[in-house]
């Protein structure tokens, strides 16, 4: 699909999706809204590629290059790289962004590794201070007395359990007495497998859960909802485009990746290559990773969550916390 | 009367046996796991195994109607596929967001539905397409034109979020332990589907409908000459399965409020699975459903177990229901299937 | 021609004029004219394929006539469909029946015309219904009214079609060749039957090739030859012989060819044979059995006693249970089809259709079947389709099989055709044994004698031949010994010319023959139905 | 579906092709967009460049493999539906013999063809195995092959990726795959340069079509299966072990799918990846096979196409706003169409065409 944003003068961009295809509500459509944004801005064309199959990702990338008309390429995931390792080098005058990894001594590449596990970090850390606390609102109620909350993941990969183990180390930072029951839906589309795995969390006495399902993640806002109690987004504050939900997003866990596609468009556009050029990092320090209340919640918070996040990024930044999992796997 | 032959009342029991195993087995799991087993076999745990049963058993009893009267409707997957992303689309189309939008898109799912399976049920009928193919073809076309239409009306393959179903509560009695909830506070599908199972029954073993489905699939030629227009029997009874596999697929659309067409799609293999039901079920609609029932109880269990922290890897034990589908087969492999399934009937003049 | 215009004061109960149906090229019915009176019994003879139950056919509404008129009770009539033949009062009970297995007798009986409550199936009116029925004629079927029709013997599922058609107000029953599959008992049973339904002023017509049954039950019998009315006459003047040579055109010798060798060497050999049917029940019983160079054993039985199961598990196709098999004093037992095709046991199939041929293959392809292992057409797994073909033209031609065109697809072929193709191949295996199942079922005359001829051929060139068939005749006509088989055993072994028909009959059906030492097996009592078709 | 002579086959074929793709247009074009310049894109995306063309013929390679497995199958009577699961076995089974081999053999053009020997061979030996056992469960449980086949694919998917994402991942591999395959192990380029198609794998899949073509017309073998496919019972009675039969071409056709897998695993992707991340070729063979009416030949043409089809979808998203899946849905309709001669019989005696017929 090409054709959204600007009329092209200001360049062309290509984006291929990752194996989630686009409208995930999460990651691909964070990194596509921050093109968007750029493509206003500076009058860039943005073609949209999704591949859901990951064995044709290096061709994907390969026909984009050959094509030739491209000032930069996007690519979401990590499992671009494989492909990128090759085409970085044989394309040299294409410039490429990564989201999720890099591609060493690759001038041409700018490659983004988002701190997953900070942001599973701070999830864990909300969630772990919210179960405490009594919230009401809609309806949904926590149980303050109880100390539980969830994690719905996906599909039970490396990846996503890199998640589960850095929310659990988010919880048990803010109290180590707090249960956190996890279970995963087996999908990534499936989100009547994720309502399952939430429903059963809430039924066990979990007040929040948080998802790792990309769009299947839909079930667990719902599963919330059916429930009278809360949940929390991932990647980006999906109690926008989950408006539906909203009343049920007690927040997310975002990460900046729209900022990154923006800046690194602004980059090409601008001719300032450099300045995102090798390896970049969307973390807490460099205020990439951040937690952001749900657009209901506003105001209604307590005291509490920003007085624990705010002390969590900072061990984080101080290196007093230690992750056990890196941003793509344990 | 016979309800239904011996054999199938022994099916009867083996679900109903095969149900019980798998409670022990929860029993067995837990305290080998030394976890509670009211921590496992929870009220919500019997109403999300009824949620999951539901599309399952809807699309069975569908697809055994179609089958008992001669037509191996092999295209269930695929006709899920159309009935989710029909409701889907009319919801967003409607921007309906209360409950009465939500029946209105299912009603317009079963329609749509309806209206496929007429032009499928004249090409296997009419023109004695090859059942198995076509039915293939149907799965091909969903898994095809569902998203395709999903990135049409929404740009990409995943709806943006649309009303769902729910549940309702029945003041006081929904309060009843155990029971209140299962019953009094429950998704209205849920109740549809039971509602409808039993029809299915009473219609097929006590009607003379269902004489005629049976009959249609078991010696066409009889029904023939006892007056009664065989391929009508089966054009009803394809239609009926269509239908059925809509509302499946409605149903699955209305509790999950997003439709979401990636990989497989949400229906993600559940049509198969109510092929394998009804196989299980003997092709009794009871059968059927508490063979459903087990599926959904097996796949609810799963869950359970990874939220009490009993866990192997997710992965495999989602492989859990594939296998066991492959042993039920392998066991109970010779199901009797009607006589002239697959066979194109055509009345001598 | 009999047929004269009916009285206007007494119309028949059915009149047909002028009769033409046509498939193709084929004239199944040519100006057929026929009327069958109130409260008679009428009988239609004629060879296989002379157009019998494709004129009932177009009486039931099953097919339309090209031309002619039907007439019933003096009113022309036109049947859409059976559904108009019903309405008209008139009932068909199939050459096969038209029943579904798994569903009990009564949703048989009410099939189509289920009386209903509330939208529910009134069982117990239906019950009622049959009932009443049943004790107006003495059938007994209202004892299995929740039996699956599947669990039935022969005779009662057609004594339920029989209460089917009443069920549904049929005065007019046809019944197409109801007999075949009886044991003489059975048949006895049902030409009473027969008897009180005319009584009660039933008409009725019946098929049938037994012209003794013929002659017993009916009061007119009409002869049909190549699709035309030959005549009628009147039972009580005619006989067998005249019925005979109006069926087939010509005079009919009964004569035996000449014998030209003693029997030698036992070829194939059984010994305490015990094999189980397809649904698990033993089928075969201990039997013994010989076959020796030039000699044609002739097996008889009511289908269903074990004769398919036994032949099955001599040509391999069948697992055996117990006892032992030898070929030329060589233990086979464990031995499949093919070890014992390449050894030179061949078979002729009792189904043609499904076994003999694969219908969608030109009769090339269906040379090879059987074949695929037998040099020169197949050496070291690769075929060599010259030579198949070669050797498919030559079966066209030594068998006169018709169309002589080895590339036209078997099933475009006649079943006597087919039959001649099939005879050929086998005979083309050079083989040391041949057993033949039904080898001249539902073929006509001319094939018929042909195909006897070579198996008596074969038998003078040194064949050891086995014969399994339900026509007495056949059996008389080709055998050296005839073994009866009854509920899987041979309760005896008889020389063809030692006994009569009746006698075989009686013997078919389990009875011993008076004078002989009767064996103490207390099972096999008279009155049991013998076992059904056999794959229960 | 199996009765119409070859001329007839032929005609069903191009006629269902062309009325689904008819059709497709006419969706393109309610859809708002402009049809011919949509018929154009899959044109110049599947054979407008010498990438594209590759890219086309790559498709095809596979296609043509996966087809003739199922092809194997379906003339056989049986519904192999789990070529998708037996091409996922086979692939990982040679890409994992030969990464445990590879210490042993000596590095160099002579180890790396020994080598991807010894992972083609690992491919079909897998693949068989795999596909034997739904044909074991059909043959003597009577399990039916249809359900089996498909429950075993997903538990192929399953479990290679549960595998693949752990056990068999390597401590560097930064996404989700096994190890790479070593220098070496590769199909030589002789004619294109496409790190992804090479013309022996081209080669390698016509030869199997040559072999099973002769092997199913010529030997006996090939005489039982194709009899027992259009009458078990005729088989039987010619001494064809029905059960026997069944569990054979059960393994081979697993056989060709396995090597599908090893095709995929050496000439495209150079290691494994999660195998729900790989194309559905095994599906889509389904409806290549079926429009070749199950002749191994005619899956050349008919991969061609699907081939084609699936080359230009990637043109048709950089190029086209018209939604990529429409494709797959096309697909779909052809393998209606192609299940129903009985329509075009029809349309041919309507309009005229095709002359008289049988
Ligand atoms: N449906 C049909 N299509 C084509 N030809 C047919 C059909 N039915 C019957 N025939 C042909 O019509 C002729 C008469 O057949 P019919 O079945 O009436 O004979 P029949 O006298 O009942 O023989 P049988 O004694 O074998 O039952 C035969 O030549 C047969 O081949
Ligand atoms: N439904 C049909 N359509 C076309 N041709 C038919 C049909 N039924 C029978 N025929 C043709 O009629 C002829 C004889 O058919 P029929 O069924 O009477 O065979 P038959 O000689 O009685 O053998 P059998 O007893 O084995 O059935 C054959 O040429 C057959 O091809
Ligand atoms: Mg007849
Ligand atoms: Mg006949």
């Amino acid at each position: 699909l090409g054709g959204d944003g600007g009329n092209g003068d200001g360049g062309q961009v290509a984006i291929i999706s990752s194996d989630a295809g686009f409208g995930d509500n999460a990651f691909n459509d964070n990194a596509l809204e921050g093109l968007e944004e750029a493509a206003d801005e500076f009058d860039v064309e943005i073609t949209q590629v999704e591949e859901t199959e990951t064995a044709e990702f290096a061709a994907r990338q390969e026909d984009l290059a050959e094509d030739g008309s491209y000032d930069l390429i996007v690519m979401v995931g990590y499992q671009h790289y494989e492909g990128l390792v090759e085409h970085s080098e044989a394309y040299p005058d294409q410039y490429w962004m990564l989201i999720n990894d890099h591609v060493e001594g690759a001038d041409n590449v700018s490659g983004w590794i988002e701190m997953n596990n900070e942001m599973s970090f701070l999830a864990g850390v909300a969630a772990g201070t919210l179960t405490h606390e009594e919230i009401d609102h809609e309806g949904s109620a926590t149980e303050p007395d109880e100390s539980v909350v969830g994690f719905a993941g996906g599909e039970d990969i490396d990846l996503i359990n890199a998640f589960e183990q850095s929310y659990i180390e988010g919880v048990e930072w803010v109290d180590d007495s707090v249960d956190v029951l996890t279970g995963y839906g087996g999908s990534f589309s499936d989100s009547e497998a994720l309502n399952d795995v939430a429903t059963s969390q809430f039924d066990d006495g979990a007040d929040i859960v948080w998802h790792a399902a990309a769009a299947a993640g839909a079930g667990a806002f719902a599963a919330a909802e059916d429930n009278d109690r809360f949940a929390m987004g991932v990647d980006s504050d999906q109690s926008v485009a989950n408006e539906q939900y909203a009343d049920v997003i007690l927040g997310s866990a975002i990460k900046a990746l729209n900022e990154a596609t923006y800046q690194v468009t602004e980059a090409v556009v601008e001719d300032d290559w450099e300045s995102v050029s090798g390896e970049q990092n969307l973390s807490i320090e460099q205020e990439g990773i951040d937690y952001v209340v749900g657009q209901e919640f506003e105001g209604e918070m307590p005291d509490s969550l920003e007085g624990n996040l705010e002390e969590a990024k900072q061990a984080v930044v101080d290196g007093e916390v230690e992750l056990t999992c890196g941003p793509t796997g344990c | 009367m016979s309800l239904a032959t011996d054999s199938s009342q022994r099916r009867l029991q083996l679900g109903g046996l095969a149900l019980i195993a798998v409670v022990a087995f929860a029993a067995v799991v837990t305290i080998w796991f030394d976890v509670a087993l009211e921590r496992i076999l929870t009220v919500g745990f019997v109403n999300r195994t009824l949620m999951l049963a539901s599309p399952i058993a809807l699309a069975a009893v569908g697809g055994l109607y179609a089958e008992k009267s001669g037509v191996f409707n092999i295209g269930l997957e695929g006709f899920m596929i159309f009935g989710a992303i029909t409701a889907a689309a009319t919801l967003s189309l409607v921007g309906g967001t209360t409950q009465l939008h939500v029946w209105l898109a299912i009603v317009v799912a079963i329609g749509v539905s309806l209206a496929l399976t007429a032009g499928y049920a004249v090409l296997l009928i009419r023109y004695k397409a090859d059942q198995i193919v076509a039915g293939l073809a149907v799965w091909f076309m969903g898994l095809g034109f569902a998203p395709f239409l999903a990135s049409l009306l929404w740009g990409t393959v995943r709806s943006p979020g649309l009303a769902s179903m729910n549940r309702y509560s029945i003041p006081y009695l929904a309060e009843v332990p155990v029971v209140g909830p299962i019953l009094f506070r429950q998704s209205p599908l849920v109740l549809v589907t039971i509602v409808l199972v039993v029809a299915a029954w009473v219609v097929l073993y006590r009607t003379r409908y269902g004489y005629w489905i049976q009959a249609a699939g078991e010696n066409p030629t009889a029904l023939d000459t006892a007056g009664v227009d065989v391929n009508r029997v089966r054009y009803a009874t394809v239609l009926f399965s269509g239908a059925m596999a809509g509302l499946g697929g409605a149903v699955l659309l209305a509790h999950a409020g997003t439709f979401i067409g990636t990989g497989d799609t949400m229906v993600d293999g559940r049509g198969w699975i109510a092929i394998v039901a009804y196989l299980f079920g003997n092709y009794n609609p009871l059968g059927a459903a508490l063979a459903a029932l087990l599926f959904g109880g097996l796949e609810g269990l799963q869950v359970q177990f990874q939220t009490v922290d009993i866990a192997v890897s997710g992965r495999l034990m989602g492989l859990l229901p594939y296998v066991g589908v492959i042993v039920v087969l392998t066991i109970w492999g010779k199901t009797r299937m009607p006589a002239s399934v697959g066979e194109p009937y055509e009345s001598e003049d | 021609m009999v047929a004269t215009d009916p009285p206007a004061d007494d119309p028949p109960a059915v009149r047909l004029e002028g009769i033409t149906k046509t498939f193709g090229d084929v004239v199944a019915n040519d100006d057929v004219d026929f009327r069958l009176e109130h409260g008679t019994i009428h009988a239609l003879l004629g060879e296989n394929g002379s157009g019998k139950t494709t004129l009932m056919s177009v009486l039931y509404g099953l097919y339309d006539q090209d031309e002619g008129t039907i007439y019933v009770d003096g009113e022309p009539r036109t049947f859409e469909s059976p559904q108009d033949a019903m309405d008209a009062g008139i009932g068909m009970i199939h050459q096969h029946f038209q029943l579904v297995e798994p569903m009990t007798v009564l949703q048989n009986v009410v099939l189509g015309h289920e009386p209903t409550d509330g939208g529910l199936v009134d069982e117990r009116a239906a019950r009622e219904e049959i009932e009443s029925i049943c004790s107006r004629y003495g059938f007994d079927v209202d004892r299995h009214l929740e039996t699956p029709v599947e669990e039935l013997d022969l005779g009662t599922r057609q004594r339920v079609e029989i209460v089917k058609s009443l069920y549904r107000g049929a005065e007019i029953l046809i019944l197409d060749e109801p007999t075949a599959v009886l044991t003489p008992q059975e048949v006895e049973g049902l030409l009473d039957l027969l008897d009180d339904l005319r009584a009660a002023g039933h008409s009725l017509i019946f098929i049938s090739h037994k012209l003794d049954e013929v002659l017993a039950a009916a009061d007119r019998i009409t002869v049909l030859r190549d699709g035309e009315a030959i005549g009628t006459v009147p039972a009580a003047e005619t006989t067998e012989q005249e019925l005979a040579e109006m069926m087939v055109g010509r005079e009919v010798s009964f004569d035996r060819l000449a014998r030209t060798a003693t029997p030698g060497e036992p070829v194939l050999e059984a010994e305490e044979l015990r094999v189980t049917g397809n649904r698990g029940r033993e089928q075969v019983r201990g039997v013994d059995l010989t076959v020796r160079e030039h000699e044609i054993l002739g097996i008889a039985g009511v289908q269903g006693n074990g004769q398919t199961e036994l032949i099955e598990a001599l040509t391999g196709h069948r697992r055996v249970e117990e006892g032992t098999v030898r070929f030329h004093g060589d233990e086979i037992t464990e031995t499949g089809r093919r070890w014992r095709l390449e050894a030179g046991i061949a078979y002729i199939p009792e189904d043609r259709h499904t076994e003999g041929l694969v219908q969608a293959y030109d009769l090339v392809k269906n040379a090879l079947l059987g074949n695929q292992t037998v040099p020169p057409y197949v050496a070291d797994g690769w075929i060599d389709w010259a030579r198949v073909t070669d050797h498919a033209e030559e079966i066209v031609e030594e068998f006169d099989v018709q169309p002589p065109n080895p590339a036209v697809d078997a099933a475009s072929l006649s079943g006597g055709n087919q039959q001649k193709f099939i005879v050929g191949r086998e005979i083309g295996h050079e083989p040391d044994v041949m057993l033949a199942s039904h080898p001249t079922r539902g073929v006509d005359v001319g094939s018929l004698e042909f195909i006897h001829n070579r198996l008596i051929e074969l038998r003078d060139e040194g064949l050891a031949v086995v014969v399994v068939s339900s026509k007495l005749d056949e059996l008389r006509a080709l055998s050296d010994r005839i073994a009866v088989m009854y509920e899987g055993e041979f309760i005896d072994e008889v020389a063809p010319e030692a006994v009569t028909d009746a006698e075989l009959g009686l013997l078919m059906a389990g009875q011993r023959l008076e004078g002989e030492p009767s064996e103490p097996e207390a099972e096999a009592t008279v009155d049991r139905q013998p076992g059904g078709d056999g794959d229960r | 579906m199996l009765d119409a002579t070859l001329y007839e086959r032929i005609g069903i074929a191009i006629g269902s092709t062309g009325l689904a793709l008819l059709i497709g247009l006419v969706v393109v074009a309610a859809a708002g967009h402009n049809p011919l310049l949509f018929a154009q894109q899959l044109v110049v995306g599947s054979f407008g460049s010498t990438g594209a063309f590759t890219r086309t013929l790559r498709f095809t390679t596979l296609f043509i493999l996966a087809g003739v497995a199922v092809a194997i199958a379906f003339r056989a009577g049986v519904f192999n539906i789990g070529v998708q699961g037996q091409l996922i076995v086979g692939g990982i089974a040679c890409v994992l013999s030969i990464i445990w081999l590879a210490p042993f053999v000596p590095a160099g053009a002579v180890g790396g063809v020994g080598l991807t020997l010894v992972g083609l061979l690992a491919a079909v030996v897998a693949g068989g195995l795999y596909a034997a056992l739904p044909g074991v469960l059909k043959a003597y449980y009577g399990a039916n092959e249809i359900i089996t086949t498909i429950m075993l694919n997903f538990i192929a998917i399953g479990i290679v990726g549960w595998a693949v994402d752990g056990p068999l991942r390597p401590d560097d591999a930064r996404s989700v795959r096994t190890e790479y395959l070593p220098e070496g192990v590769a199909f030589p380029q002789l004619v294109f340069s496409d790190p992804n198609f090479s013309i022996v794998g081209l080669a390698l899949a016509l030869a199997v079509v040559g072999v099973v073509a002769v092997g199913m017309a010529r030997t006996s073998f090939g005489y039982d299966m194709v009899t027992s496919g259009y009458q078990t019972s005729a088989a039987r009675f010619a001494g064809v072990d029905p059960q026997r039969t069944i569990v054979a071409t059960m393994t081979l056709s697993g056989m060709v799918a396995g090597l599908v897998g090893a095709v995929f695993a050496i000439m495209v992707q150079g290691y494994f990846i999660d195998p729900s991340g790989i194309g559905t070729y095994g599906f889509d063979a389904i409806a290549v096979s079926l429009l070749a009416a199950n002749n191994p030949v005619g899956v050349v043409p008919a991969s061609l196409l699907f081939g084609a089809l699936e080359s230009s979808g990637s043109h048709v998203q950089i190029h086209s706003d018209v939604p990529v899946q429409l494709i797959d849905g096309i697909v779909g309709v052809v393998v209606l169409f192609v299940a129903a001669p009985e329509l075009f019989r029809m349309i041919a005696k309507r309009t005229g065409l095709g002359g008289d017929r049988r």
